[in-house]
């Protein structure tokens, strides 16, 4: 019998163990299809983008200078003029937190990258490496995981200085251990994979191995990872510059109006108000959106 | 069984080294000479030189290094800047407020949790999982700063159910104690939900069923039990995660705890202060997630027990 | 070969879909088949044609929301278990009608001793104490063979070894005494060794118990070793429906005889495979007209428009247009199925 | 079957172990560990298949990476072409890779899932520089007709594909390269017997053509049976039986392998052969019995079983096996 | 010396003063404060959380000073001038220490050859530097002989580092008196939980009039909202400071009211001298015209202080009445700046620590120096690291406070403007002109009022044409009191005065 040539038709599943992995476009495009159902990864995206959009034209739509003080009007109320008030030295709330949501936004991506690029990096050679290498790196990864909380964002602000440059730091590498396990975890169960021995056989080298071949693979979790930690980095931030180890002022960093406006709880609620929901906001849209990108890239979750 | 414990332990020792290591590192980079400093203002040259000295800042890095873990092995945790007193006096004499304020919040955010969790994963898809898990985002997004103060303006100056501060009695605790532990529930709700509904999908749990198993006996016998293994190690890290926050919840409702200790003592450049207490705090958690991870394994009998 | 005629178990165009992305997934799409008192039916087919899902729908225990049961009777003793309440079905499950699954690290409760676990079956069903129960599933142990079942009913499962997990899953099945027993794939995670032992087991117990047993597996050997009849299914669908001896000796549908063919035999020496061309058509995409058709090496074109009966041939069961009027020419199978004979 | 006794074998492989660290106690030292493979030695001879047969966990796919150098095996030797591989460093290792080459059993975990079919066939030309870079794209296309694909599937993406098409990709990845040896690891394992004729064809179709070598490991006594020329019967680590396959289907020696060849149900109606059950489960290779490492287990164990250790011994030409007893 | 929170004196009028029929005696008075005290020690206190704990509470003085900052007996019941240097004191009889220690005149020659110990190496020893010799006549007479002629001898003994100590207490407990203060006053220390409060008892043996309330507890509550909440709902009856914010709250509010007092501190922005552009006189003359002090008085201050017209307040005795403030003139400011060769302006940083006033006082200056060009930056640290820096000299501009313990000029001129006291002690623009030295070594040794009053005169105007700082405002202290509390006032050197309070 000749061997036939089998015209590759539409395929579905066709084992149950099957899992869901598409080419490039393709796969976007179903995470984007699934995404597209869950309506709260919807209204994630929304906020998220909503924000990037105010953060960028904050220069145009903010209606007044986000420094500009003018004591004679201070801690006003909401009004027609001032949308969310006044603060304490009668700058334009809006206008601030429009401006605000550049420096959040920047703090948290940059820290995040920075947090994710050293946490990447060491998670894969933990992973693939193993061994003593292994230990190594996740005994130093168990250490950073010791300080609870904040705590370690805190130590390293104290010997840097409080700036917004050193917060970014300090949630940066607060942020390397969540991406080092992540990371970890899942090269331990990709580069069992037979794939990977497939290419090693082929006699690539090991860098050519991570990057080329396993990092593609293992990027749905650090991207979900990614956008939850996203939302926990600027949720320490501004808990940073609560205590006052953040931002400085004039800028209006959303963690330092609020801390500035928890003096004016009483007598004008306003100030701390609206920062603090422009904080719950961002988080909770990036918690949607993470989470519905998980289940989007999960292939167990489908209904 | 036994073996692990103790493995277990013996492992505490590296990360506690570490730990202690990464903090002394971390002061070193603080700008300012802590003999200036200890000394005090009107401290001559001379003075400050025989305080380098006596305290040894003049030797190699390691062997301060060496020197501090020694003391920290006897208790010495030094001498704070700012009062004079020992660090471990200042230390343990707000570790009874932390703790307790963490007992509470850990209570709140695991039994909340819990029970939301449970509420959420067994009526999925109605409307109580719907509002739960919508509750339990906004748990996770609230800033907890943010939200204890909206909890004094609401409950103890609107309405003056609650004191606005201060500790002392369960009423002091309250407040504090939700703020605290209002993400942890969050946080160990969803898990459960997650962990639930996929423990619900599992094999056995197809077994049991065709077994002729009650759907509700299911679900708190067969399903449950096998839940809380993951639920368990998040409740750990939540820990954490909560010790973290006693720093910001402390300020809010003035609780003279560590997390307050920590702050004043970064502000007053006190670094005895900064140093010990970051590391109580953080031994602390290390020991906690050491019992969850045996917990972890009493629970979980399929991890490899070596 | 039943010695009691009496039908247990008669299901009757039974279809099973799934409700995935919008789309429709007739998983299980028109089964028919019966089994008797005593007898043990095999159900064979590749991956993916359904086999699962039909015995999960016998006991109602299909995945829902997407699965759901769309059509067609499961009459067990005489009554439709489709019309029954959820309330009746947990009487019967595990008590009428038990399951072996297919994967015995998975099916069972790893924080329970799988003495409870057994027991937890005899206690609901028979009303039996704690104790009472516990002691009934040591016994159960002992009669699947397993040395010093006291001492084992108090372990948790994963203590054991596969082989010896899968004989607590059936001794759970059996527990109550079932009179039908399914087992899908009971055999497959294990080596040839311990299927052996496993498979001699059953045909023990059933001697014993005098069950029927639903046995799926997609290995023909295994049918020929344990069963009475046979039911093929191809892509959701019954394609032939026989006793064991006549589907080794003259396989009814093309797709069976293909099957037969693509096997590599342990006894003889095959230079080249007689393999089916072309896979499997995905459950969403499946062609109009006879489902195998595509890969028929004797489809004609009414095969490709209409899909066939399940017909009465020769005392089996086909789905196959060339036993109808309509198909053209000879019977291609019958001049094959010599030289496979032929060959043997 | 080609003249084995003449000629130089391809792969000799000689005392060959491969042990995995167990690590545990209160220090997380290696306190034990699992004797995957202990102490084996055979050859192959250009042009032929030899399969190794036997229980799950015996060591079949630990014989096959040792040979792949996936793992640095414990000790032996392991003489390719009159290089021993198991001596070489990772750079040396990699001009030896364009002769040995792999498939795997599970046709979804061994294809990358974010390359294109094209991309996966080309990788190894592109790594070894084995083909001119202009070459590269028309001899892809060669490669997949070979296997009996479209030439217009090189830009899909492995998830297209049913199973068996997705092993001809793997068998295309590794004709890319002109190896001399393949191992296929359970190649045809997964598949549903239709498609596993269709693949079992395929592979023999290639070794017709390219005058391979297979090293075929397999559990699948039929599927043996149909590809090899001589078959490797293994048990908890060792060889227990080796030889040509009509003179080892037709005259097993080893207990254990007539257990085996009784233990498989056959497709036929025919009647079923005596069966010789064997007690219990295969013994962990943590801790492997003294003795024969069968004797647990062997209807045929004496006493003395359980302290020597069998030797292989000679059956008829070419035909070995490991028993003091029959 | 030592630059403080914004302290205050005043002869702040208390509501109910002195109406002690009103009030019930007995019950435990609660102070909710900012700050824990760091060592109960007069020799060792810089801050004024601890010398609020133990000034006029468990230590007393020679003399004290009365609202009005005039010199009254204490533990002294008279005094006499002997020479230029000699000063002889009548120590009061059947006074007893809480230890049970009799007062007498070796309590007070120990307590001050304890603070002139370099052992002790005390941060208030320059107050008393002066002393050569502490001479004990008889048991009830002390003399204190100064090296030079010292004016303002009998302010200073009134600061709270005068505190005498029970001589057996510091045998006893040496460096750690800190935590162990034993005097005379009317109340004694009892606990000390550190970080959350202080509680004294009344002292039932003390010789004068005794405390109305059996108990004080300070509780340390950092965060200001809280503070004033716990006044509020009554579980605090006084607190202190009230941020300037907060002003309106406590006063629309039922259930207490601000009692406002007089400071005798300032609050300035200073220049670093040793900086360009701040070498240049026009440079901060100018930058003190285009500052508006009004303007930030009453947004940033919330009014709560008066204008500082002078570098020190009409509460302090020496203070310039003639002197006017620079005003606010952008235009002039542009022109000097334009003279100093300035005229596009340039780059500059305010520092100052993370006091919430001080901050936002930086913040409004920031704004208002870019309508001349200048582009500030402000820089917040934590209180160490800020003293440490501007200590060394490393700031451009800065804000602070001083506080004046003792009420005379002599703590704000030589301390803020003397060249012996750049850096550490309180000159912190190291600002040095010797003509102002010398009148203020001058001012030190004068006896006569008036022409000691005519040196300050002097210095004054010199150092307002020199400019090295904009004066900001002068201090005013704010305490918010419970409704029930009567018979509080507020010391003008920001000590709480707790004698005659009553609570109900
Ligand atoms: N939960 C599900 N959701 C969607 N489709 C499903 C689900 N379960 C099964 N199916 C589909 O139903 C069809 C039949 O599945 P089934 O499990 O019965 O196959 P099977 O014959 O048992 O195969 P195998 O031999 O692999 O066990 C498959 O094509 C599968 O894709
Ligand atoms: N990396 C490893 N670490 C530890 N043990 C291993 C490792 N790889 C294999 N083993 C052990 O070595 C033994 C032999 O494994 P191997 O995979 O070679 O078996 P096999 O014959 O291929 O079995 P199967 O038929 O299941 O594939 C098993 O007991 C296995 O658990
Ligand atoms: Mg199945
Ligand atoms: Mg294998």
């Amino acid at each position: 019998m000749s061997q036939p040539v089998v015209q590759v038709e539409e395929q579905g599943p066709h084992t149950s163990s099957q899992k869901k992995k598409s080419s490039k476009l393709g796969r976007w495009l179903q995470v984007y299809k699934q995404l597209k159902k869950n309506k709260m990864a919807v209204v994630g995206a929304w906020i998220i983008g909503f924000y990037f959009l105010v953060a960028i034209l904050a220069p145009w739509i903010a209606p007044y200078d986000p420094l500009k003080i003018d004591l004679v009007n201070k801690l006003q109320g909401p009004s027609l003029d001032h949308w969310m008030g006044t603060d304490d030295k009668g700058r334009d709330v809006l206008s601030r937190l429009i401006y605000g949501s550049q420096l959040s936004l920047a703090v948290g991506s940059v820290s995040v990258l920075i947090g994710a690029f050293f946490g990447i990096t060491l998670g894969l050679i933990a992973g693939y490496y193993g061994k003593w290498i292994d230990t190594v790196i996740m005994r130093f990864i168990d250490i950073l995981l010791a300080f609870p909380g904040i705590l370690l964002a805190l130590a390293i602000i104290s010997a840097l200085g409080p700036s917004l440059i050193n917060v970014m730091i300090a949630v940066g590498i607060f942020s390397v251990p969540t991406f080092a396990r992540i990371v970890r975890g899942s090269m331990l169960g990709e580069k069992k994979k037979e794939y990977v021995d497939a290419i090693r056989a082929l006699g690539a080298s090991d860098f050519h191995i991570i990057v080329v071949h396993i990092l593609p693979n293992i990027f749905s979790p650090i991207i979900v990872q990614g956008t939850l930690r996203l939302a926990t980095a600027i949720l320490t931030a501004a808990g940073l510059s609560f205590l006052g180890m953040g931002a400085q002022p004039p800028s209006p960093e959303w963690g330092a109006m609020l801390s500035d406006g928890r003096n004016f709880l009483w007598s004008a609620p306003h100030i701390a108000t609206f920062p603090g929901l422009a904080i719950a906001l961002i988080v909770l849209g990036l918690n949607l959106f993470g989470d519905g990108l998980r289940d989007a890239l999960d292939p167990r979750s489908k209904k | 069984m036994f073996v692990f414990i103790i493995r277990r332990l013996m492992q505490m020792i590296p990360v506690v080294l570490g730990v202690i290591l990464v903090v002394f590192l971390i002061m070193q980079m603080v700008p300012g000479d802590p003999a200036v400093l200890l000394a005090g203002e009107s401290a001559s040259k001379e003075q400050v030189a025989q305080l380098r000295e006596q305290l040894g800042l003049n030797k190699p890095l390691l062997i301060q290094y060496v020197d501090y873990v020694k003391d920290v092995a006897t208790g010495d945790l030094g001498t704070s800047v700012r009062s004079g007193r020992p660090v471990a006096e200042e230390i343990f004499t707000r570790l009874p407020v932390t703790v307790e304020l963490a007992f509470w919040s850990i209570l709140v955010t695991t039994v909340l949790g819990l029970i939301a969790g449970i509420i959420s994963a067994t009526k999925q898809y109605s409307i109580s999982d719907v509002s739960i898990m919508v509750v339990a985002l906004l748990g996770v997004s609230l800033p907890n700063f943010w939200l204890g103060l909206m909890l004094i303006l609401a409950f103890a100056v609107n309405f003056q159910i609650f004191p606005v501060s201060g500790w002392g009695s369960f009423m002091h605790v309250v407040l504090p104690a939700i703020t605290l532990g209002t993400a942890g529930a969050a946080i160990v709700a969803r898990m459960t939900r997650s962990s639930m509904l996929e423990v619900i999908s599992q094999d056995y749990i197809r077994t049991a069923k065709a077994k002729g198993v009650k759907e509700t006996y299911i679900v708190y016998k067969h399903a449950l039990k096998n839940a809380l293994i993951p639920v368990i190690t998040v409740v750990g890290l939540q820990f954490g995660a909560l010790l973290g926050g006693t720093v910001l919840t402390e300020t809010v409702f003035a609780i003279n705890g560590l997390g307050r200790l920590i702050i004043d003592a970064i502000r007053m450049r006190d670094l005895p202060v900064v140093q010990g207490s970051i590391l109580v705090v953080s031994i602390i958690f290390v020991i906690v997630n050491m019992f969850v991870d045996i917990a972890y394994r009493l629970l979980n009998k399929r991890v490899d027990l070596n | 070969m039943s010695n009691n005629q009496e039908t247990i178990l008669d299901v009757k165009d039974l279809k099973t879909y799934f409700y995935v992305d919008d789309e429709e997934v007739p998983a299980v799409d028109g089964v028919d088949f019966t089994i008797n008192k005593g007898e043990t039916l095999g159900i064979v087919g590749e991956s993916g044609c359904g086999k699962s899902i039909t015995s999960l729908s016998v006991m109602q225990l299909v995945p829902s929301p997407p699965g759901k049961i769309v059509g067609g009777e499961i009459n067990f003793k005489g009554e439709n278990l489709l019309s029954k309440t959820e309330g009746q079905m947990r009487k019967i499950r595990g008590n009428e009608i038990s399951m072996i699954f297919q994967e015995p690290m998975t099916s069972l409760n790893p924080v329970y001793s799988v003495g409870e676990q057994i027991a937890e079956a005899i206690r609901i069903h028979q009303k039996k104490g704690r104790k009472e129960a516990f002691e009934q599933a040591v016994k159960m142990l002992e009669l699947v063979g397993i040395p010093s079942p006291e001492k084992r009913a108090k372990q948790e499962p994963h203590q054991l070894s596969g082989g010896m997990r899968q004989r607590v899953v059936i001794a759970m099945a059996l527990a109550c005494n079932p009179e039908l027993l399914i087992a899908d794939e009971p055999t497959t995670a294990l080596d040839v060794t311990i299927q052996a032992q496993i498979l001699d087991l059953l045909k023990d117990l059933q001697r014993e118990f005098n069950s029927a047993i639903m046995f799926i597996t997609h290995d023909l050997g295994v049918v020929a070793d344990t069963c009475d009849k046979v039911v093929v299914m191809y892509a959701g669908k019954v394609v032939e429906h026989t006793d064991v001896d006549s589907l080794f000796e003259s396989p009814k549908h093309p797709y069976t005889k293909g099957l037969l063919k693509s096997i590599p035999r342990i006894d003889e020496d095959q230079d080249e495979l007689e393999a089916i061309d072309g896979t499997v058509p995905s459950p969403t995409k499946r062609p109009t007209g006879c489902t195998f058709a595509p890969r028929c090496p004797f489809a004609q074109d009414i095969c490709h428009q209409q899909l066939p009966e399940l017909k009465d041939v020769d005392g089996s069961k086909a789905r196959c247009w060339i036993y109808s009027d309509q198909w053209q020419g000879e019977n291609p199978m019958e001049e094959k199925g010599e030289m496979a004979h032929a060959g043997n | 079957m080609p003249g084995t006794e003449t000629k130089q074998p391809l792969l000799d492989v000689r005392n060959l172990k491969q042990y995995f660290d167990i690590k545990g106690g209160v220090l997380g030292r290696t306190v034990n560990h699992v004797k995957a493979v202990d102490g084996i030695d055979f050859q192959i001879y250009e042009g032929e298949t030899v399969s190794i047969v036997g229980e799950s966990g015996c060591g079949k796919s630990t014989t096959g990476r040792a040979i792949l150098r996936l793992d640095n095996p414990t000790s032996g030797e392991i003489e390719f072409n009159g290089q021993d591989l198991a001596s070489l460093s990772k750079r040396q290792m990699r001009d030896v890779r364009k002769d040995l080459q792999v498939i795997f059993q599970d046709p979804f975990a061994s294809l990358n899932p974010r390359q294109t079919v094209g991309r996966i066939v080309e990788e190894g030309m592109s790594i070894l520089n084995s083909v001119p870079k202009k070459d590269r794209k028309k001899r892809t296309v060669e490669l997949l007709e070979q296997v009996g694909l479209n030439a217009d599937v090189v830009n899909r993406y492995p998830h297209e594909f049913s199973g068996g098409q997705r092993q001809r990709i793997g068998i295309a990845r590794a004709l890319a390269i002109n190896p001399k040896l393949i191992v296929c690891d359970e190649a045809v394992s997964a598949l549903d017997v239709s498609v596993q004729a269709q693949v079992l064809n395929l592979l023999k179709k290639l070794q017709r053509e390219y005058n391979l070598t297979f090293l075929f490991i397999s559990h699948d006594l039929g599927v043996v049976r149909h590809i090899s020329d001589r078959i490797i019967v293994m048990y908890l680590g060792k060889i227990v039986e080796v030889g040509d396959k009509k003179s080892v289907f037709e005259n097993p020696q080893h207990p254990y392998t007539k257990a085996l060849l009784s233990a498989i149900p056959e497709p036929t109606r025919r009647k079923q052969k005596e069966r010789v059950v064997l007690k219990g489960d295969v013994p962990s290779p943590i801790s492997p019995p003294s003795g024969c490492r069968f004797h647990t287990r062997c209807p045929l164990a004496q006493e003395s079983c359980k302290t020597k250790e069998p030797e292989l011994r000679q059956a008829e030409d070419g035909h070995m096996y490991a028993c003091d007893v029959v | 010396g030592c630059a403080s929170e914004p302290s205050s004196s005043a002869s702040g009028e208390s509501s109910d003063e002195g109406s002690d029929e009103k009030g019930e005696k007995g019950g435990e008075l609660v102070l909710a404060v900012l700050s824990d005290a760091t060592k109960l020690d007069p020799h060792q206190g810089t801050d004024i959380p601890s010398a609020n704990v133990y000034h006029g509470k468990i230590y007393e003085g020679l003399v004290k000073q009365d609202k009005n900052m005039e010199v009254q007996p204490a533990l002294a019941t008279e005094w006499e001038q002997l020479d230029d240097t000699t000063w002889e004191f009548k120590l009061r009889e059947g006074v007893k220490f809480h230890d049970g220690t009799e007062f007498k005149a070796d309590a007070v020659k120990k307590t001050f050859e304890r603070i002139l110990d370099p052992e002790t190496a005390s941060p208030r020893k320059k107050l008393f530097e002066m002393i050569t010799e502490i001479k004990v006549v008889d048991d009830y007479t002390v003399q204190l002989k100064t090296e030079y002629p010292f004016a303002p001898l009998l302010s200073n003994l009134a600061h709270y580092s005068g505190g005498i100590i029970s001589p057996k207490a510091i045998e006893e407990y040496g460096q750690d008196l800190g935590q162990n203060p034993v005097g005379t006053g009317p109340f004694k220390f009892d606990s000390w939980t550190p970080g959350s409060e202080i509680k004294l008892t009344k002292n039932e043996n003390y010789w004068g009039d005794q405390a109305k309330v059996d108990s004080v507890v300070f509780k340390v509550i950092p965060e200001d909202s809280t503070r004033i909440a716990m006044v509020e709902t009554g579980q605090a009856h006084l607190a202190n400071p009230v941020p300037v914010n907060q002003v309106d709250r406590v006063e629309q509010n039922q259930e207490m009211e601000l009692n406002r007092s007089e400071g005798l501190g300032i609050d300035y922005l200073g220049f670093n001298l040793q900086k360009e552009p701040f070498d240049n006189k026009k440079v901060r003359q100018a930058i003190n015209l285009a500052v508006d002090t009004d303007a930030i008085l009453s947004g940033v201050y919330n009014n709560v202080g008066t204008e500082a017209t002078a570098p020190m307040g009409p509460g302090v005795w020496g203070h310039n009445e003639e002197l006017e403030g620079w005003g606010y003139d952008v235009e002039k400011a542009k022109k000097l700046l334009k003279e100093a060769g300035y005229e596009d302006g340039f780059k500059t940083s305010i520092w100052t620590n993370d006091n919430k006033a001080r901050v936002d006082v930086a913040e409004v200056v920031q704004s208002q120096l870019k309508g001349v060009g200048i582009d500030v930056e402000i820089k917040v640290m934590e209180w160490g690291a800020y003293l440490d820096a501007t200590a060394k000299g490393e700031h451009d501009m800065f804000v602070l406070g001083w506080s004046n313990m003792t009420g005379d000029a002599d703590y704000n001129q030589y301390f803020l403007f003397h060249s012996e006291a750049k850096g550490t002690p309180g000159n912190r623009s190291f600002y040095s002109n010797e003509r102002v030295d010398e009148l203020i070594d001058k001012g030190r040794e004068e006896t006569d009022t008036e022409k000691r009053q005519e040196i300050y005169d002097e210095a004054q105007e010199i150092e307002m044409e020199d400019a090295p700082m904009i004066f900001l405002r002068n201090d005013e202290d704010l305490v918010a009191v419970g409704k029930d509390v009567k018979g509080f006032w507020m010391h003008p050197a920001g000590i709480y005065m707790l004698n005659d309070v009553t609570v109900k």
